[in-house]
């Protein structure tokens, strides 16, 4: 997946997977300024409390790896939200 | 996808495929002189699950993610039990009842290795890959699967 | 050979094969919509055993023995683990590297049952039923295999 | 394997597989009046002492079915002789 680069824009760009997408566009943006995934968490939440559980279970992927709440998201950040695999 | 203990050359799989996975294609090319023992496994769309009759499935993957986790996965199987030949194949978007969902392919000099390797692949690629299946049902509605561990 | 559990017609897949053996066919016959796994098994000749080059094996059997074993193998395990199938043929005659001198495959809902009656069926194949096989090596002798538990 | 049937004859035929077809021919008669398995052994070993180590593990069949010591031979019994399987 290519990297979006956007002069001139400072939004993160949100990519959803699966049973998110009950709760979210596969793809937004988001306005305010977040620091790392806990913040990433909260605000998302704030725009789909439904979505909290699930949110609760998910992983985060910046670059194609995985990040955990210590990695340091920048505004232009595409970040990927990975809920859990079916397992099945 | 290289297997670092064949003198032949690899065949390359891709381990994501939006299209019909080529099981027997992929069987046929994995024998090798030093392999006794080739296991198979292949996961089918059933026609029901927990009680609900299914039509079909859909599969998401983020896809750059999967295809490096698989592809990890089959290293890390290769070298732990010096398989001779070990590939994966998962789909991606709609598959119908009786279509192959994931392949699993590994040979080795010993049936125990070829076995316990085979079913390590599939249960990691499973769990960890993020590889997500929408089931669709028989009376219209759909739902994504969650961690549902049954095996 | 009839699977009690299949609503389909069942294969008659004949537990010995003086011909090569149809892996590719066998696995395009052994699919069931109630079936989510499919295990294939193939037991092929290597080019070495203990150090030794081989060029090929030859497989006898006591063959109404060796059937009615493997038939009753294959019903104590679709029962043991509600198989959807359970198939396997054992080859006899010569067999050259790389040719398939075993196959046993099994399908069931889920596929911890497929892959566990899978390795008990080829077990108790390899161990019990009366079929012997004679190695033939590159410096031109050749040796009937004893009680060797490796696998 | 059809049973034979061989009027007029009383002689107990012999089947042997794999590796005791290095020390037998795969099929031939007795002569001798065998009981049991343990004197069909004895009987074989008399023939043949090299075989003595691999006929204590083999197993024997008549009619397709597995035999042990306490089944009566016939004279005009067919016995096969069952080498451990391989294994491998």
């Amino acid at each position: 997946m290519a990297r979006k680069l956007r002069a001139g824009e400072d939004k993160m760009t949100i990519h959803v997977y699966a049973k998110l997408k009950d709760y979210f566009e596969p793809e937004f943006e988001l306005e305010e300024t977040i620091g790392n995934t806990d913040q990433l968490q909260e605000a998302l939440v704030r725009i789909n409390g439904g979505a909290s559980e699930l949110l609760s279970t998910c992983r985060f992927a910046v670059r194609e790896g995985f990040i955990d709440n210590t990695f340091k998201l920048e505004e232009h950040d595409i970040v990927v939200i990975i809920p859990p695999s079916s397992g099945g | 996808m290289i297997s670092s203990s064949s003198s032949r050359p690899a065949v390359e799989v891709s381990p994501l495929s939006a299209e019909s996975i080529d099981m027997i294609g992929l069987l046929s090319g994995a024998h090798h002189p030093g392999a006794g023992a080739v296991v198979l496994f292949s996961g089918e769309v059933r026609d029901n699950n927990k009680g609900r009759s299914v039509l079909g499935l859909e599969y998401e993957a983020y896809a750059p993610l999967a295809i490096r986790m698989i592809e990890e996965i089959l290293a890390e199987a290769r070298s732990k039990w010096s398989l001779k030949i070990a590939i994966a194949q998962h789909r991606t978007g709609k598959v119908t009842v009786g279509d192959t969902a994931v392949v699993v392919i590994t040979a080795s000099a010993h049936r125990s290795e070829a076995y316990a390797a085979n079913r390590y692949i599939i249960d990691r690629i499973k769990h960890e890959a993020p590889i997500w299946k929408c089931e669709y049902y028989a009376d219209g509605t759909k739902e994504w699967s969650e961690n549902c561990n049954h095996q």
